[in-house]
C-alpha cells in the first residue's frame, strides 16, 4: 500500500509520519508537494502536522487553498482514506473535509505532553485494531486544538459515532483535566460522514516505537492497513 | 484604477468560549482596572488594494473574507468603508 | 585601491559620532592608519560594528585562546559559525550556543526568538539538520511582576519559533536569582546532524564566484544593535532609530530547508548566516576565512524599505537571510532551488582577486579596506583583572556556622521548602510549551538530567545538556568554571553518554572593571582544566559581556553546553528509580560542604563560604566509573547531585517523573563526622546517585577505579515516603507533599500573573 | 456610573517585520486577488467599562493600552470614541 504525505510549506511533521510508514510499518510512502495536482497514485493520503504557512492568520487556513487539495478532496471524495494529523486536522476542518474548527487552546499556551486518548469507536477504517473504550498513550504539541463545533454539530458527531477519540485519564474517565486544550467534550479526532477522513490532535506517528515512549500509535496505521488492503 | 484602504474587523462568533477576552479582562482586573466589564478580542485586518472605485474594493474585500479572511465556523466579520489610501 | 569620496548627504564625521559609534580614539586613530585617511560615515560604521566586542572579542579573545579545542573527533573547532564532531559511522553533530540577552531583556518575546533563529541558522550552515534545541535562562526573583512577564515572553518566544521551525527543544535550565533582576541571560543552544562529506564552511572562495543574498528582505531592523543612541540621527528621522528584531520562524523554515538542499547541490561553496552586524560582518569574515577580497553593491540588496542608506543595508539586522557564495555560472540553479522553497536569491556582489573589502551603491565606492585587515586589524585588549577584596571575604566566610532556623529541626521542612524554591521545581510550566517529541527522536526530552536523542539508523544516540552556576563562579571563578563543566559532563554521563565536546557562553559584567575581568580570566581557566581533565574539547561558544543594571554586574555566568555520545541504545539510563527493591547507592565522594550552596541561599538568604571543591581528576573517575557500571548492565537509574545536594537529588529520584513515583529508605547515618544539614544539602562535587540491581557489581567496578562508592537505601516503588535516617535525627516526607512542593510552585507563581505584567518600567537598554 | 463600549485597534508598529501580513498578502495573491499591494494584520479589542462619562472612559483605555493592550516596543494603539453600551 502506498501512503501519500503532503509537504506543505511549513510542514514540519511530514518526515515523522514517512518514517513511521517505512520503518515502523514497512510500507511505501512518497512525499507530495503542495503545488503538485498529482497524488502519485497513493492510497492514503496523510496531512501532517506542522505550521502550514506559519499557521499566520489561522492554523490551516492558507493551506487548504494549495493545489495538491483540490486532489486530496477529489480523492476524499470518491472515498479514499484521508488522516489529518494535528495541523492536518486544522487543514481538514478549514477545506471542509470535517466540521468544526480547531481554536487557541483555552490555556493560551502551547502544549506539548504525553496525553490519554480513549478508543471511542473501534469500527472504522483507522481504529478496527482498537477495542472500544481502550486508552492510548500519544503526545500532543499544538496551540491550537482546541475543537468546537456548534452543539447540533456535536450532537450529530456523537449519534453517529463520528467522535473517535476522547482525552480521557489512565482510567479512561473523561475530565477537565485530562483535556489538555479545552477541546468541547473532550473530543480529541473525529470521522467524517463517509467515514474515511480521519482528523485528530495526537500524533500517532510519535508512538510508534517503544524507544520512544509509546508503542500506541501503530496500531492506527495498520488499522488501515488491514480495511484498505482487504 | 485607484488605490484604496479596507479594514476589517474578525471577531470570535458570540456564544463561543473566548479565553482571551477572558484572561485580557482578568488581567486588566488584576492591574486594578476594575471597571471593566467584558472583553472580547479579535483580528484587525487592513488592506490596500487597488480597485476601480470604493464599491468594487469593498465587494472583493467581502469576497476575501469569505473565502480567506475569516472562518465561518468560528468567526463574524465587518467591512469598514473604503477609503483613498 | 579606488577613490572614495563622502556620500552627499552623510553626516560629517566629528569625534562625537566617533564615540557614539562606540570607538575610542585609538581605535579610530589606528582606522585612520589602516585607511591612509579619514573614514566615511558608511566605513565608520562598518568599523564600529566589527571592532565591537559582540563581532571582535577584543577583550576576549586572549583568554579564549587558552582553552583546549582539539580531539581527534573534531572536525571543526571554533572560527566557524558552529563547532562540529564526528561521531562515528561518517556522521557527525554540529553545535553551538548563543546568547541574546540585551534584545529579550527589552522584548522577551522576539529577543528569545531571534535568539533562536539565530543559533539555528548557525547550525545548517554548516551542512547539518538541526535535530535538537536547548536553552539556558538566568532571570531575577519570580517575585516580581517584570521578572514573571519576562519570563513567561521569553519562553513563549523559545517556543513558538521553535515549535513552528518544528526542531524539538529537548532541555536547558533556568535560574531565578535576584543578581540577574534588570539582565536576564537568555542563552539558546542547537545541535544538528550531518554527513560528515556535507560540511560546508564559512569560507569564500573562487575568483568571480558571485555572492548572492538569500531569504528576507532587508529592513532598518536592529541597525547597531541596542548600543546606538545618536542624538543626530534620531533626530533626523525617527525611522532611523535602531528597531527591534521580529522574528518569522515560518521563512526560517523555508530558509532550513532551501540551506540545505543548496548545500547538497553544490551549487554553492560557502555559506553564512547574517547574524550580528549583518551583511558587514558576514562578508568581512567569509573573505577573511577565504584570503580574498569581496566588492559588494547595497542597491542590489533586496530591501523591505524604501530609501534605505548604504550605512543602513550594510549594518541591518534583518532576521532569517543567509549570504551564499554560488558557483559561478550556476546562479540560475541557486534561484531555482529557493524558487521551490518560496525564496528569493540576488546577486549582490562578487569574489575578487584583489585582496580589498569594497562597498560601492551603484558605481560609487562608498567603502573599502585594505585586505583583510578590517577582520584582522581589530585591537585586542588585556585589562587588568583584580579579584574584588569583598567577594574573597565572602568565601573566606564560615557557612557551616551560619545559625539554624527553628524550622530545620524537622529536615523534612527543609526539603520542602528547597523543592519549591523557583531554582530547583520542576520546570515543566516552561518547557510544556516546547515541543519536544517532534521529529521522533526524542528518547528522553527535558525533565531528567540530559536529554537524549537516538541518532537513525545506528545504534547510537547522543545527550546534550546545558549547565552553569553562576553563584560557584561569583564566589570563586576558578573552582565555578570547572564545576560548570565537570557538572554538565556528569549530567551527560548520568544518561549513558560518554562526554565528548563542549560549547560555551560566557556571560560576564563590563571587562573592563578589574573585578570583572578577573572572574572571566579565572572561570575560563577553570573551564579550560576541566575540558582537559575530561577530555572534551571546547568546539565555539559566544561571548556576552556587559551583563550590568544599575544594580550592578550579574554572577559571572559561564553556560556549558554538552554533547555526549551513547554507544549503544540499551545504555540509555533515566534518572528516576524505576525499580522496585533496587538498591540505592551514593557514587563518589561525601564532603558535607554547604559554601555557595541553594540551600544557604533559599533557606537564610546568604551566599557566602567557598563553593565545594572540584578536583577534576576525580570528577573524570566518578564518570568513568558510571559509564563502566551503565555498560555492564547494572544499573536501573543515576542522577548527578547538583542543586539542593543529596536530599534534593533524592526526592527528584521518587518524584521527579510523575509517570514513575517511588518511595525510597534512606540511611545516612554513617556519615557521622558530617551536620545532619551538610549531609542533605551540601553540594559537593562528583556525587552520582544510582539505583542498581545488583549492588555489589556496582561496588566492585567503583572500587576497580578508586572511587567512593556506599549502599545507602532501598527504592520502594509503592512505599509513599522518602525516610532518611541521618547521624543525629531522620526525616520522612509523605511523596505527595514533596510532590505537591516540586510540581505546583511554578505553576502556582505563573497563575497569578497577566498574561502580560506592566510595561512600564522598561529595563534600561545595555550595550549589545 | 454608565457603560460604555470602547475599541481599540492594535497594529504592529511601522517598519518591523510583519510575518502574518505579508503572509496574508501572499495568500491572496495566490487566491488570485493580485490587486493587494499591502496587508497588516492587528488585533481589535472591543472594551466594556463602567465610567462617570466618555472622556473618563476613554482615558482609562488609553492608560490600559500603555499598561497591557499594546506592547510599547513593538505596536501602536488607536481608541476608538466611547459610546454608551
Ligand atoms: N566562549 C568561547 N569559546 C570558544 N570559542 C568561542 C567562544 N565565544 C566565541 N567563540 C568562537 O568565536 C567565533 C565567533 O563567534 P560569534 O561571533 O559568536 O559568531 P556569530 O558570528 O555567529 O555571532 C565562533 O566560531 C565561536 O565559536
Ligand atoms: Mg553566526
Amino acid at each position: 500500500m502506498k501512503f501519500g504525505i503532503v509537504t506543505f510549506p511549513g510542514s514540519n511533521c511530514d518526515y515523522d509520519a514517512f518514517h513511521a510508514i517505512t520503518e515502523m510499518l514497512g510500507e511505501d510512502a512518497v512525499y507530495l508537494w503542495h503545488k503538485d495536482h498529482d497524488l502519485q497514485g497513493s492510497d492514503v493520503i496523510i496531512l501532517p502536522g506542522g505550521f502550514s504557512y506559519g499557521d499566520y492568520l489561522r492554523p490551516g487556513a492558507i493551506a487548504r487553498f494549495s493545489p495538491i487539495m483540490q486532489e486530496v478532496a477529489a480523492h476524499a471524495k470518491a472515498g479514499g482514506p484521508v488522516l489529518g494529523v494535528c495541523n492536518g486536522f486544522q487543514i481538514a476542518c478549514e477545506a471542509g473535509l470535517l466540521p468544526g474548527a480547531l481554536m487557541r487552546n483555552a490555556n493560551l499556551q502551547f502544549v506539548s505532553a504525553k496525553v490519554r486518548v480513549r478508543i471511542e469507536n473501534s469500527d472504522t477504517m483507522f481504529t478496527n485494531l482498537y477495542e472500544r473504550g481502550e486508552v492510548l498513550r500519544i503526545p500532543v504539541a499544538h496551540g491550537d486544538g482546541r475543537y468546537v463545533a456548534s452543539a447540533e454539530v456535536l450532537d450529530e458527531l456523537e449519534a453517529e459515532g463520528r467522535v473517535i477519540f476522547r482525552y480521557a485519564d489512565a482510567n479512561g474517565t473523561l475530565s477537565a483535566d485530562a483535556n489538555p486544550n479545552g477541546s468541547e467534550r473532550n473530543i480529541a479526532g473525529i470521522i467524517s460522514d463517509g467515514g474515511n477522513v480521519l482528523g485528530l490532535m495526537p500524533h500517532p506517528e510519535r508512538a510508534c516505537s517503544p524507544l520512544l515512549g509509546s508503542n500506541d500509535g501503530v496500531r492506527l496505521f495498520e488499522s488501515i492497513l488491514s480495511r484498505v488492503a482487504a | 484604477m485607484a488605490r484604496f484602504r479596507i479594514a476589517v474587523h474578525i471577531t470570535p462568533r458570540k456564544g463561543l468560549l473566548d479565553p482571551q477576552g477572558n484572561a485580557v479582562k482578568d488581567a486588566l482586573h488584576t492591574l486594578g482596572f476594575k471597571a471593566v466589564r467584558n472583553v472580547h478580542v479579535g483580528r484587525y485586518i487592513v488592506l490596500e488594494t487597488e480597485a476601480y472605485d470604493a464599491i468594487a474594493a469593498e465587494e472583493t474585500v467581502t469576497d476575501m473574507c469569505r473565502k480567506l479572511l475569516a472562518n465561518p465556523v468560528t468567526e463574524d466579520f465587518e467591512i469598514e468603508s473604503a477609503v483613498p489610501a | 585601491m579606488s577613490e572614495v569620496t563622502p556620500r552627499p548627504g552623510d553626516p560629517t564625521i566629528t569625534s562625537a559620532l566617533v564615540a557614539e559609534h562606540g570607538l575610542t580614539k585609538e581605535e579610530y586613530e589606528r582606522l585612520i592608519g589602516m585607511l591612509g585617511r579619514a573614514p566615511t560615515f558608511t566605513e565608520l560604521g562598518i568599523v564600529s560594528a566589527l571592532w565591537s566586542e559582540h563581532c571582535s572579542y577584543k577583550h576576549s579573545r586572549p583568554v579564549l585562546k587558552t582553552l583546549p579545542t582539539t580531539a581527534s573527533y573534531v572536525l571543526q573547532g571554533p572560527g566557524e559559525n558552529a563547532g562540529v564532531i564526528s561521531i562515528g559511522d561518517g556522521l557527525a553533530v554540529a553545535f553551538k550556543i548563543e546568547s541574546h540577552n540585551h534584545p529579550s531583556a527589552v522584548e522577551p518575546y522576539q529577543g528569545a526568538a531571534t535568539g533562536v533563529g539565530g543559533i539555528l541558522r548557525d547550525v545548517f550552515t554548516m551542512g547539518a539538520r538541526p535535530i535538537a534545541m536547548l536553552n539556558s535562562l538566568r532571570f531575577g526573583s519570580l517575585d516580581d511582576s517584570r521578572v514573571r512577564y519576562l519570563f513567561s515572553g521569553v519562553v513563549k518566544g523559545i517556543g513558538d519559533y521553535g515549535n513552528c521551525v518544528g526542531i524539538p527543544t529537548v532541555a536547558g535550565e533556568i535560574v531565578f536569582d535576584s543578581a540577574y533582576e534588570n539582565n536576564p541571560l537568555v542563552n539558546a543552544m542547537c545541535v544538528g546532524l550531518m554527513h560528515e562529506e556535507d560540511l560546508i564552511r564559512a569560507k569564500a572562495e573562487g575568483v568571480g564566484n558571485p555572492i548572492m543574498a538569500v531569504g528576507a528582505r532587508t529592513g532598518r531592523d536592529g541597525i547597531h544593535g541596542a548600543s546606538f543612541a545618536s542624538e543626530d540621527l534620531s533626530a533626523a528621522s525617527d525611522a532611523k532609530r535602531p528597531r527591534i528584531q521580529v522574528g518569522d520562524p515560518f521563512t526560517e523554515k523555508l530558509l532550513l530547508e532551501a540551506s540545505l538542499e543548496l548545500i547538497k547541490s553544490g551549487h554553492i561553496v560557502a555559506i553564512q548566516d547574517m547574524g550580528a552586524a549583518g551583511l558587514t560582518s558576514s562578508s568581512a569574515e567569509m573573505a577573511e576565512r577565504g584570503d580574498v577580497g569581496v566588492t559588494i553593491d547595497v542597491t542590489k540588496v533586496p530591501t523591505r524599505e524604501s530609501g534605505m542608506t548604504p550605512y543602513e543595508v550594510l549594518l541591518s539586522e534583518s532576521q532569517e537571510r543567509m549570504l551564499v557564495v554560488a558557483r559561478k555560472g550556476h546562479e540560475e540553479e541557486v534561484r531555482a532551488i529557493l524558487r521551490k522553497w518560496d525564496l528569493t536569491a540576488a546577486v549582490i556582489g562578487e569574489v575578487i582577486a584583489e585582496l580589498v573589502y569594497r562597498v560601492t551603491e551603484g558605481e560609487r565606492v562608498v567603502a573599502e579596506f585594505p585586505g583583510s585587515r578590517l577582520v584582522t586589524d581589530c585591537p585586542t585588549y588585556s585589562p587588568d583583572a583584580r579579584e574584588a577584596p569583598a567577594i574573597r571575604d565572602l568565601r573566606a566566610a564560615d557557612a557551616s556556622v551560619v545559625p539554624e532556623r527553628a524550622e530545620e529541626k524537622d529536615p523534612a521542612w527543609t526539603l520542602e521548602q528547597l523543592l519549591s524554591a523557583p531554582t530547583i521545581a520542576s520546570k515543566a510550566w516552561a518547557y510544556r510549551q516546547y515541543d519536544s517529541t517532534v521529529r521522533t527522536n526524542t528518547v528522553m526530552g527535558p525533565g531528567g538530567d540530559a536529554a537524549v536523542l537516538r541518532v537513525r539508523g545506528t545504534n547510537k544516540a547522543i545527550a546534550v545538556k546545558t549547565d552553569g552556576n553562576g553563584r560557584y563562579v561569583y564566589l570563586d571563578p576558578r573552582v565555578g568554571g570547572r564545576i560548570a563543566v565537570a557538572e554538565a559532563a556528569r549530567n551527560v554521563a548520568c544518561t549513558g553518554a560518554r562526554p565528548m565536546a563542549i560549547t560555551n557562553c560566557l556571560n560576564f559584567g563590563n571587562p573592563t572593571r578589574p573585578e570583572v575581568f578577573y572572574q572571566f580570566r579565572e572561570a575560563v581557566a577553570g573551564m579550560a582544566e576541566a575540558c582537559r581533565a575530561l577530555g572534551t574539547p571546547v568546539t565555539g561558544g559566544n561571548v556576552s559581556l556587559y551583563n550590568e543594571s544599575p544594580s550592578g554586574a550579574v554572577y559571572p555566568t559561564p553556560v556549558i553546553g554538552m554533547v555526549g555520545l551513547i554507544d549503544d541504545l540499551s545504555h540509555i539510563t533515566r534518572a528516576s528509580f524505576q525499580r522496585d527493591g533496587d538498591t540505592i547507592l551514593l557514587l563518589g565522594e561525601m564532603g558535607g560542604e554547604l559554601g555557595g550552596s541553594e540551600y544557604l541561599a533559599t533557606i537564610h538568604g546568604e551566599v557566602i563560604g567557598a563553593p565545594p571543591r572540584c578536583d577534576v581528576g576525580r570528577e573524570k573517575a566518578v564518570i568513568d566509573a558510571l559509564l563502566e557500571a551503565i555498560r555492564s548492565g547494572v544499573v536501573s537509574s543515576a542522577h548527578d547531585c547538583s542543586d539542593g545536594g543529596l536530599a534534593v537529588a533524592l526526592a527528584e529520584c521518587c518524584i521527579g517523573d510523575r509517570d514513575c513515583e517511588s518511595g525510597a529508605e534512606i540511611d545516612l547515618s554513617n556519615y557521622s563526622s558530617f551536620s545532619d544539614r551538610a549531609i542533605l544539602f551540601g553540594e559537593s562535587q562528583g556525587r552520582i546517585v544510582v539505583s542498581s540491581s545488583a549492588p555489589k557489581r556496582v561496588l566492585e567496578i567503583a572500587q576497580r577505579m578508586g572511587v567512593p562508592c556506599a549502599q545507602i537505601g532501598l527504592v520502594h516503588r509503592h512505599s509513599e515516603s522518602l525516610e532518611i535516617t541521618l547521624p543525629t535525627g531522620s526525616m520522612r516526607s509523605p511523596l505527595s507533599r514533596l510532590s505537591q512542593a516540586y510540581h505546583s510552585t511554578i505553576p502556582t507563581v505563573m497563575a497569578r500573573t497577566p498574561e502580560h505584567a506592566t510595561f512600564d518600567e522598561l529595563a534600561p537598554v545595555a550595550a549589545h
